[in-house]
C-alpha cells in the first residue's frame, strides 16, 4: 500500500481534487450510462405489455359487437 | 423460352410506424396487364408501389422484373420503368417545355419536337413556355402526364393518375394506357375511378387497413 | 432505349441547376453578401489594428468561406426533393452518382466560384499581403468544391428532415476541420513568402479522393433519405 | 462465405447471443474494473516527476483507447449493415455510439483533469485532446441523425452512412490536427517500440483497459437487446418473451 494512513490516500499527494474529480466524473458517467440503459429496458417491456394489453380490448370490444 | 412475367412481387412485408402495412404479399404482372390496387386511406397503396418502383426497401421479401430480382441492377430496371407519384416531379421555376425536355434528357430519350404538340393535345395550348407554378394544379399533373406519349418503359407505375384531371384529360389517358397494353406494357396504378368498364381484363388487388 | 449518353445527362442536370440559380438571383448574391458581412464582422469585432488583422486574415476568411458553403447546402436538394425531381432522377438509367455530380458541380459554380473570383477584394478589406493573395485564391479554388462535396453528403442526409439546417452544419463541420487547416497553414506560409506547395497537393489530394467516393455516399444517402 | 455468420441475422438468434454473452463480460468487467482501479489508485507506486497526478492515466488513455475502439468497431458494423443489408448491424451501430461517445467525455474530462496540473490550463489545444474532442462532435453527428428521422428504419442506414463516412475521415482528421500542433507526450504504450512506463505501472494499466472493453461489451449488450426488442415488438417470440416477464 503507497500511503500510511487513510487521509494520506485522500490527499493524493496534494493533487486530491484532480484525482477524485477525474474517477468520480468516470464513475459517475458510467453509473449513469448503464442506469439508463437498463431503465430503456424495462420502459420497452412495459410498453409492449400495454400493447398487448390494447389489443386484448379491441378484440374482446369486436367479439361484443358480433355477439 | 419460359414466358417470365414481367414483374414478380415475393411474399413482401412491409411495416410503418409500428404498423404492419401488409404482409408476405405476393401477385404477378404480364405483359399487356393493367392492375388497379384499392384500398382505403392509410391502407399501404402508396408504400406499395414505393417498394415496387425501388424507392423503398420492404422488410421482408423481393421484386423481380423479368425474372432478375431489381436491386441487383436497379439501373436496367429504372430504363424500363415510368413513375409518377403523388409528388409531379416538375419544377415550378422552370417552363413546361423546359421541363419536359430535362425529364426526356434524364431519362436517356431523344428530345423530340413532338413534346410541343402533345403538350397542347393535353390542353395546354399557348401555356408551354409559362412557369410552371403559373399553372393549376391540373395543368401541371398534364405537364408530368406528357412523358406517358414520350417514352417506351414497358412498365409504368403510377400513383392516382387521373386525380385533378377534368373528364377529356382522363379520357385521353384510358386511350393512351390501352395502346401502351398494347404494345405489350404493363401498368400497375391506384385510382378510386372505376376502370373496369374501360378494361375488362382489370386486375384488382385490395388492401385492408390492418390495424 | 435511346443510346446511353452520360455527357447528355451531365450538361442537363448541371444547366438546370445553374439556369434555376440564374432565375433567382439570389442564390447566387446571398452567399457572396453573407461571406462580405462575416468578413466585415471581425474587423468591428477585434478591432481595425492592422498587423492584428493581417495576422488573422486568412482564418477569417475561410472561415467564412466555410459558413457560406453552408448557407447554400440547403437548397441543393432540398427543392428537387419537395417537388418529386429528385425520384426521376434515382428512377433513371444513368447511374444516381452521376447526376449527383453534376449537382454538386453546379453548387460550386454557383456559390463557390464566385468566392474565388471576389477573394481578392475580401483580401484587402483584411490587407492581407500581396504575395498571400495568390496562397489564398490557389486555396479557395481547390478547396471550395471540396466543401461543396463534402457539404453534399451532409445535405442530402438531411434532405428529408423538416429541422434539417442545424443538423447539418453539425454533421458537415466536423469533416471540414482538415480543409480548414491546411488551408490557412497554405495561406500563412505563403505570407511569410515561403513554398506552400505541400499543403496544396494535400487539399489536391483531398479534393481527388472526395470526388470520387462522395458521389456514392451522396447518392446512397439520397436512396435513404427518398424511402 | 461467412456461413457462420448468417443464422445471427435473424433477430431472434442475435437476441439469445447476447445473452450468452452477457455473464462473460459482466464478469471481466466487475473484477478487471475493482483490481485495476484499486491497484492503480493504492498500490502502483507514484511517478517520480507527476507523484500522484500521474494515476488518471488509469482511466484516461482506456477511455481514450476504447474511444477510437468504438468508433472503429461501429464502423465495421455500419458496413456490414450497408454492404450485406443485415439489420441487426445497424442495431449495433446505434447501440455502439452513445457507449462509444461516453467513453470520448470521460478521455475529455480526464484529460482537462490531468492537464491541469502537468500544463497548468484546463484546456490546451493538443493535438490528442483536440482530435478526440473532433472524434466527440463525430459521435454527436451519428447520435442526433439517428434520433431526427421519424422512421426507424431509414435512421439506422443514415446513421449507418454518416458511420462510415466518419471513419473515412478519422485518419484525416488525425493526422491534419496531428501535424498542426504536437504538443501532447509521445506515446505511452505503443506496440511497436518498448513501453515507456515501468511494468509496475503497465499491469494495472492493461486491466483497467480489459475493465472498459468489458464495460463497453456489457452497455453495447443491454442496448443492442433494447433495439432487437424495439425494432421486432409485433413478433410473437417477443410477446411471449415479455409474457413470461424475461
Amino acid at each position: 500500500m503507497q500511503f500510511d494512513s487513510l487521509n494520506e490516500f485522500l490527499a493524493m499527494g496534494g493533487y486530491g481534487f484532480y484525482v477524485w474529480l477525474s474517477f468520480g466524473s468516470c464513475a459517475a458517467i458510467l453509473l449513469a450510462l448503464f442506469v439508463s440503459s437498463l431503465r430503456d429496458a424495462s420502459k420497452l417491456r412495459n410498453e409492449v405489455r400495454a400493447q398487448m394489453k390494447r389489443e386484448e380490448r379491441i378484440k374482446k370490444a369486436k367479439q361484443q359487437e358480433q355477439v | 423460352m419460359r414466358i417470365t412475367n414481367l414483374l414478380e412481387i415475393k411474399s413482401v412485408t412491409c411495416t410503418k410506424q409500428e404498423r404492419c402495412l401488409f404482409e408476405s404479399l405476393s401477385f404477378s404482372l404480364e405483359a399487356g396487364q393493367i392492375m388497379q390496387i384499392e384500398g382505403p386511406n392509410g391502407a399501404g397503396k402508396t408504400s406499395l408501389l414505393r417498394i415496387i418502383s425501388g424507392f423503398a426497401r420492404p422488410d421482408e421479401g423481393e421484386i423481380h422484373f423479368e425474372g432478375q430480382p431489381i436491386s441487383d441492377n436497379y439501373d436496367e430496371y429504372a430504363a424500363q420503368l415510368l413513375f409518377i407519384g403523388h409528388k409531379t416531379g416538375v419544377n415550378g421555376q422552370l417552363t413546361a417545355y423546359e421541363n419536359v425536355c430535362h425529364w426526356l434528357r434524364v431519362h436517356g430519350c431523344q428530345v423530340d419536337e413532338r413534346a410541343y404538340d402533345l403538350l397542347s393535345l393535353l390542353g395546354l395550348v399557348g401555356l408551354e413556355d409559362v412557369p410552371v407554378r403559373t399553372l393549376s394544379a391540373g395543368q401541371q399533373r398534364r405537364v408530368a402526364l406528357v412523358r406517358l406519349w414520350l417514352n417506351n418503359a414497358k412498365l409504368w407505375i403510377l400513383d392516382e393518375p387521373f386525380t385533378a384531371l377534368d373528364k377529356k384529360g382522363v379520357r385521353q389517358l384510358q386511350i393512351r394506357f390501352s395502346e401502351h397494353l398494347a404494345q405489350g406494357g404493363a401498368i400497375l396504378l391506384t385510382t378510386h375511378q372505376d376502370l373496369t368498364t374501360h378494361f375488362a381484363a382489370l386486375k384488382t388487388l385490395v388492401l385492408e387497413y390492418q390495424l | 432505349m435511346a443510346q446511353h449518353s452520360y455527357w447528355q445527362l451531365f450538361f442537363s442536370v448541371y444547366s438546370k441547376d445553374v439556369t434555376l440559380a440564374f432565375r433567382q438571383r439570389s442564390e447566387i448574391v446571398n452567399p457572396l453578401l453573407f461571406f462580405l458581412i462575416v468578413i466585415t464582422l471581425f474587423p468591428l469585432a477585434i478591432g481595425p489594428e492592422p498587423a492584428l488583422l493581417k495576422r488573422m486574415a486568412p482564418g477569417i476568411i475561410w472561415v467564412a468561406a466555410l459558413l457560406s458553403t453552408m448557407l447554400g447546402l440547403d437548397k441543393l436538394f432540398r427543392d428537387d426533393y419537395n417537388d418529386g425531381s429528385l425520384e426521376q432522377l434515382i428512377a433513371s438509367p444513368y447511374p444516381l452518382s452521376l447526376s449527383v455530380l453534376a449537382k454538386v458541380f453546379a453548387h460550386w459554380t454557383i456559390t463557390g466560384l464566385p468566392m474565388v473570383l471576389m477573394a481578392p477584394m475580401f483580401a484587402l478589406l483584411m490587407n492581407l499581403e500581396s504575395q498571400a493573395l495568390g496562397a489564398t485564391v490557389l486555396t479557395l479554388l481547390i478547396g471550395t468544391p471540396l466543401l461543396s462535396f463534402i457539404g453534399a453528403i451532409g445535405a442530402a442526409l438531411t434532405v428529408g428532415l423538416q429541422k434539417g439546417g442545424i443538423l447539418m452544419s453539425l454533421l458537415v463541420l466536423p469533416l471540414y476541420i482538415p480543409v480548414l487547416i491546411f488551408a490557412t497553414s497554405a495561406i500563412d506560409t505563403s505570407s511569410m513568402s515561403l513554398a506552400y506547395g505541400g499543403q496544396l497537393a494535400i487539399l489536391g489530394a483531398m479534393l481527388a479522393v472526395a470526388s470520387v467516393c462522395a458521389p456514392i455516399a451522396i447518392s446512397s444517402a439520397l436512396k435513404v433519405s427518398v424511402s | 462465405m461467412w456461413k457462420w455468420l448468417h443464422p445471427y441475422a435473424k433477430a431472434e438468434r442475435a437476441y439469445q447471443l447476447c445473452n450468452t454473452l452477457m455473464p462473460y463480460f459482466a464478469v471481466i468487467t466487475v473484477v478487471c474494473l475493482t483490481v485495476g482501479w484499486v491497484w492503480g489508485l493504492a498500490y502502483a507506486p507514484a511517478d517520480y516527476q507527476q507523484k500522484d497526478s500521474y494515476r488518471i492515466i488509469f482511466i484516461h488513455v482506456p477511455s481514450a483507447i476504447l474511444s477510437m475502439g468504438a468508433y472503429s468497431s461501429m464502423a465495421i458494423a455500419a458496413i456490414i449493415a450497408l454492404v450485406w443489408q443485415i439489420r441487426n448491424a445497424e442495431l449495433a451501430v446505434i447501440s455502439i455510439a452513445p457507449v462509444g461517445a461516453a467513453m470520448t467525455a470521460i478521455a475529455l474530462i480526464t484529460g482537462a483533469a490531468w492537464g491541469k496540473p502537468m500544463w497548468g490550463a484546463w484546456w490546451v489545444w493538443d493535438a490528442r485532446l483536440t482530435s478526440e474532442l473532433i472524434l466527440l462532435f463525430l459521435y454527436l453527428g451519428v447520435l442526433s441523425l439517428y434520433h431526427a428521422f421519424e422512421d426507424k428504419k431509414s435512421a439506422g442506414r443514415a446513421a449507418c452512412i454518416l458511420a462510415v463516412v466518419g471513419v473515412i475521415n478519422l485518419p484525416i482528421i488525425h493526422f491534419s490536427v496531428e501535424w498542426w500542433n504536437t504538443l501532447h507526450q509521445g506515446a505511452t504504450i505503443t506496440k511497436f517500440d518498448t513501453s515507456a512506463i515501468d511494468s509496475s505501472m503497465l499491469w494495472p494499466l492493461l486491466i483497467n483497459i480489459i475493465a472498459f472493453a468489458g464495460f463497453v461489451g456489457v452497455v453495447t449488450l443491454i442496448r443492442l437487446k433494447n433495439e432487437i426488442l424495439q425494432c421486432e415488438r409485433h413478433r410473437p417470440w417477443v410477446r411471449e418473451l415479455v409474457g413470461r416477464g424475461e
